[in-house]
């Protein structure tokens, strides 16, 4: 599913932000990622989201060496990758609703099953009140919810979330994260990054550290909370 | 109530306005350049295609006579004699008032088809009247057919730097407007939006805007242009020179908002396909 | 380096490009309104000061002494006897070349200070020559000069509209500046910046902005211009109608790009003040 | 310093998000204000670093009745509050270092000054190398901790902080609010909107609780952890 070989990752010119990663995560896998602030935890997820490129080394993706595939065949990769961004990303113009319609709309879905899903969706995020309500009149939480449901709602087959629960109380975390679990059950691949070592100690998935740019040697979840 | 577009390229209303004021603006030079020209080009063909007979001023009973028999020779379409009266009027700014009693050459105007045998009619003139003279204005014409041409010329130029400086505005306005939307055509290009959904999106948004704004802009022109002939023509006013404007000319320009909106769309398809090739 | 604003209006450049594309169309307006108004007043002045006295032909040899006479009238500058070979050449488009001997009535051409008093030069040219008559052109001075109005009238509406046109297009380019920045103004709001304080801001960069972009609109115009004046001018081309523009003329141009800076400068600090009055 | 008087705050014309809001926060005091997504912390710190006027109620702030005080006057107490915002709020075409010195060059501070303190309090969040990075470049964490700068810069008599340490792991969001207490021991009040029960619990502060608008009754930090 995910395949990273000797990857190292700069900002144009500035410095070497990732050294050397190599991991794995098997198709239906459950991974978080942690480290401290400006590890690069956000970098590994972009070249993982396919928004940046590695400056070395390989990523594979769902089947694909990225170097290799040709630009054009990205969209359909990308449309099988759900996102949720650090800074959510909602677009201030549309409706809650219209901004977890995307990736249905970019992908052509018809209105009818669109209106369908993401009344659904929003309402078991606990947002069913605030459908036609934009961005900047939510709260915090409330944009997090979104960012998270236009993330799941193409039901992609990887998911890439990164502090997804950074605005949320605990009880709101674990009902998120229990969303994500229950995708992975169904087959999802899931990989987040997250400072919230409660979280990650609650949820026994594997875990990969980096700290600097480098990928730490992986203990079990449970040891390192 | 249409749900808003993904995109969105002119949040305030800024980019249409601008688009409307620059056809505006565009509007009101092609139709000076095409009053100017139309005004020149008639001032032109007035002229050429005249020719005046003189005869001395002792065959003024002839002149009746003369204008018969021009009028039989080929490529002349009228023939006019001028009575004497009306030669003094043309003559009294030159001679005044005081000298009626001079005796006058007489003439006779001329009407010509384009191609007209110069020669023929002197030859034929000259035979119904002994000293007749023709005389095709050709000093004249050739001088106001320069300045004809010089007007014309002028037009053109001014009628190009408008259009360029109007279309150029159109670039910048676009671009500015879809810099304002550069993170959801990241977004968009993110979730798995191909450049040529996403290029169709702001290039249609384009389109439209450009087309409203340019409509309203282009009735604004009308509106002045229209006023502008109303109060040329006639008696009204008195106060401004003759304008007048083809009517296949007007249809250059309703053109207008089509040329805007050609400019924006390109604008925009142009700048967002490069935008989205700097992305992995 | 300097350290960047607090308040960025134009992050790519847009703004100032837009306002120098108006001060640009503007500045093209004015010149060319200018050098209307100066060919039509030049026009008018040269008839409004001359006159013509004219002599029977059969005085022609006293013109040397009606000249001499009406020199010593008040009110006239000059008196000039108009000789056969130029009458005939003023008339010939009238008689043509074949009537030259034709007795012409006789010509002294006059130029007089404004409010020459013309009875006092009609008495005296009688009596140095009977049948002598002052002709002082009214007629056509009248209508030459209602056609000089009117251009100056178009010229003036037409330099009216392109002004509104440019300062509405500068507000509305500076207000969608402003809206970018619209997050900025509210932080800068709630980190305790005065209303003014903010104003001052936008308003400086307003200014600044309009001016750099102005004066680059401004100089694409003087070549323009400079290059049409040069194409016009002696006999180079002797393409284009004379043009000329006063040098005193030439500094209203200079004002636009200062126009330009206080319209955008006023714009941003309106819609700036007016934002920050929502806010408690 | 904060009193709060059956205060009511709604939207424009939408619902009431706020009901009957009554508290009071003495000067040099320090309180936590918890609260599930969407109950209005937010939109309660906004009325307390005067981003919102209340609908109904009153508030005093400074030593000063809000409601009364000439819209002029409000400048100076803004410069006596630092405000963390959820979103943080960073100019992006400022530098690191520039976004920090915002209140103090708004104050018309001398730029020897500004220097030394921006310089000095970067390094100490963890930044001293990114001081001439603008936020785009910058980590989630990264950002957040310059819009902690900026708000504490001017040693303003009142931080209000809207959940500061979303974004950063637990070891800086300790450090971090370590610096909110040192500065409250010094005389400040603080006022700290958050989701980490973790946070709260470890700092025995007291605690404000809103739930759907209404604060609840208190009690005391170590009871609710
Ligand atoms: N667009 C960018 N341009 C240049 N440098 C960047 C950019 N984005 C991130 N960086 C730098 O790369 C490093 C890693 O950033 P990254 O966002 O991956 O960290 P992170 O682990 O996600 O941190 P956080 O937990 O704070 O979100 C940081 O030092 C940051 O300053
Ligand atoms: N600008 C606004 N216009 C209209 N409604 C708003 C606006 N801001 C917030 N709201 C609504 O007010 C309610 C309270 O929002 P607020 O941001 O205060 O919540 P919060 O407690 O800060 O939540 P979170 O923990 O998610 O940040 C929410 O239902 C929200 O939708
Ligand atoms: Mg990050
Ligand atoms: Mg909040």
């Amino acid at each position: 599913m995910i395949r990273f070989d000797n990857v190292g990752m700069r900002y144009g010119d500035g410095p070497e932000v990732l050294h050397d990663v190599t991991f794995e995560l098997e198709s239906g896998g459950f991974a978080f990622l942690t480290g401290p602030s400006g590890a690069g935890k956000s970098t590994l997820l972009k070249l993982v989201y396919l928004a940046e490129r590695p400056t070395r080394g390989l990523v594979h993706l769902l089947g694909h060496d990225i170097a290799t595939t040709p630009r054009r065949r990205l969209p359909e990769l990308r449309r099988r990758i759900g996102v949720v961004f650090q800074d959510f990303r909602l677009v201030d113009h549309l409706s809650a609703f219209d901004n977890v319609a995307l990736p249905l709309r970019v992908a052509g879905a018809p209105e009818t099953r669109i209106r369908e899903e993401v009344t659904e969706l929003l309402h078991w995020v606990g947002l069913g009140d605030h459908m036609d309500a934009r961005p900047p009149a939510l709260s915090g939480g409330q944009q997090q919810r979104i960012a998270i449901a236009r993330a799941v709602i193409a039901r992609p087959k990887l998911i890439v979330a990164d502090e997804p629960t950074g605005n949320v109380d605990d009880k709101m975390a674990f009902r998120l994260m229990r969303l994500f679990e229950e995708l992975n059950r169904h087959g999802t691949t899931v990989l987040v990054a997250t400072h919230n070592d409660a979280l990650v100690a609650r949820f026994g998935h594997r875990r990969l550290r980096l700290e600097a740019g480098e990928l730490m040697p992986e203990r079990s979840a449970r040891q390192s909370a | 109530m249409r749900r808003p577009a993904e995109l969105l390229l002119d949040r305030e209303g800024f980019l249409a306005w601008m688009i409307g004021l620059m056809v505006f603006l565009a509007a009101l030079a092609i139709a000076a350049a095409l009053a100017a020209d139309g005004a020149a080009a008639r001032w032109a063909r007035s002229l050429a295609g005249t020719a005046t007979v003189q005869v001395p001023a002792d065959a003024a009973n002839k002149l009746d006579a003369l204008a018969a028999a021009l009028r039989g020779v080929p490529g002349v379409r009228q023939a006019r004699p001028i009575g004497l009266e009306e030669t003094r009027a043309l003559l009294e700014p030159w001679l005044g008032t005081e000298l009626r009693d001079l005796p006058l050459p007489r003439l006779v105007d001329l009407e010509l088809a384009p191609g007209a045998d110069l020669a023929a009619i002197q030859k034929r003139a000259a035979e119904a009247v002994p000293g007749a003279v023709l005389d095709d204005h050709r000093g004249w014409a050739d001088r106001l057919a320069g300045v004809a041409t010089a007007i014309q010329a002028a037009a053109i130029v001014v009628v190009l730097l408008v259009a360029a400086a109007a279309a150029l505005l159109i670039v910048f306005a676009t671009r500015a407007g879809l810099e304002a939307q550069r993170s959801v055509v990241e977004l968009l290009h993110l979730v798995g939006a191909r450049d040529g959904w996403i290029a169709r999106q702001v290039e249609r948004q384009a389109l439209l805007l450009a087309l409203k704004g340019g409509t309203g802009g282009l009735f604004l022109a009308a509106a002045v242009i229209a006023a502008t002939l109303w109060l040329s023509s006639g008696d009204r006013l008195r106060l401004l020179p003759q304008f007048e404007i083809a009517p296949a000319a007007w249809l250059s320009l309703v053109a207008l908002p089509a040329a805007a909106g050609l400019v924006a769309m390109l604008t925009a398809r142009i700048a967002v396909l490069r935008a989205l090739r700097r992305l992995p």
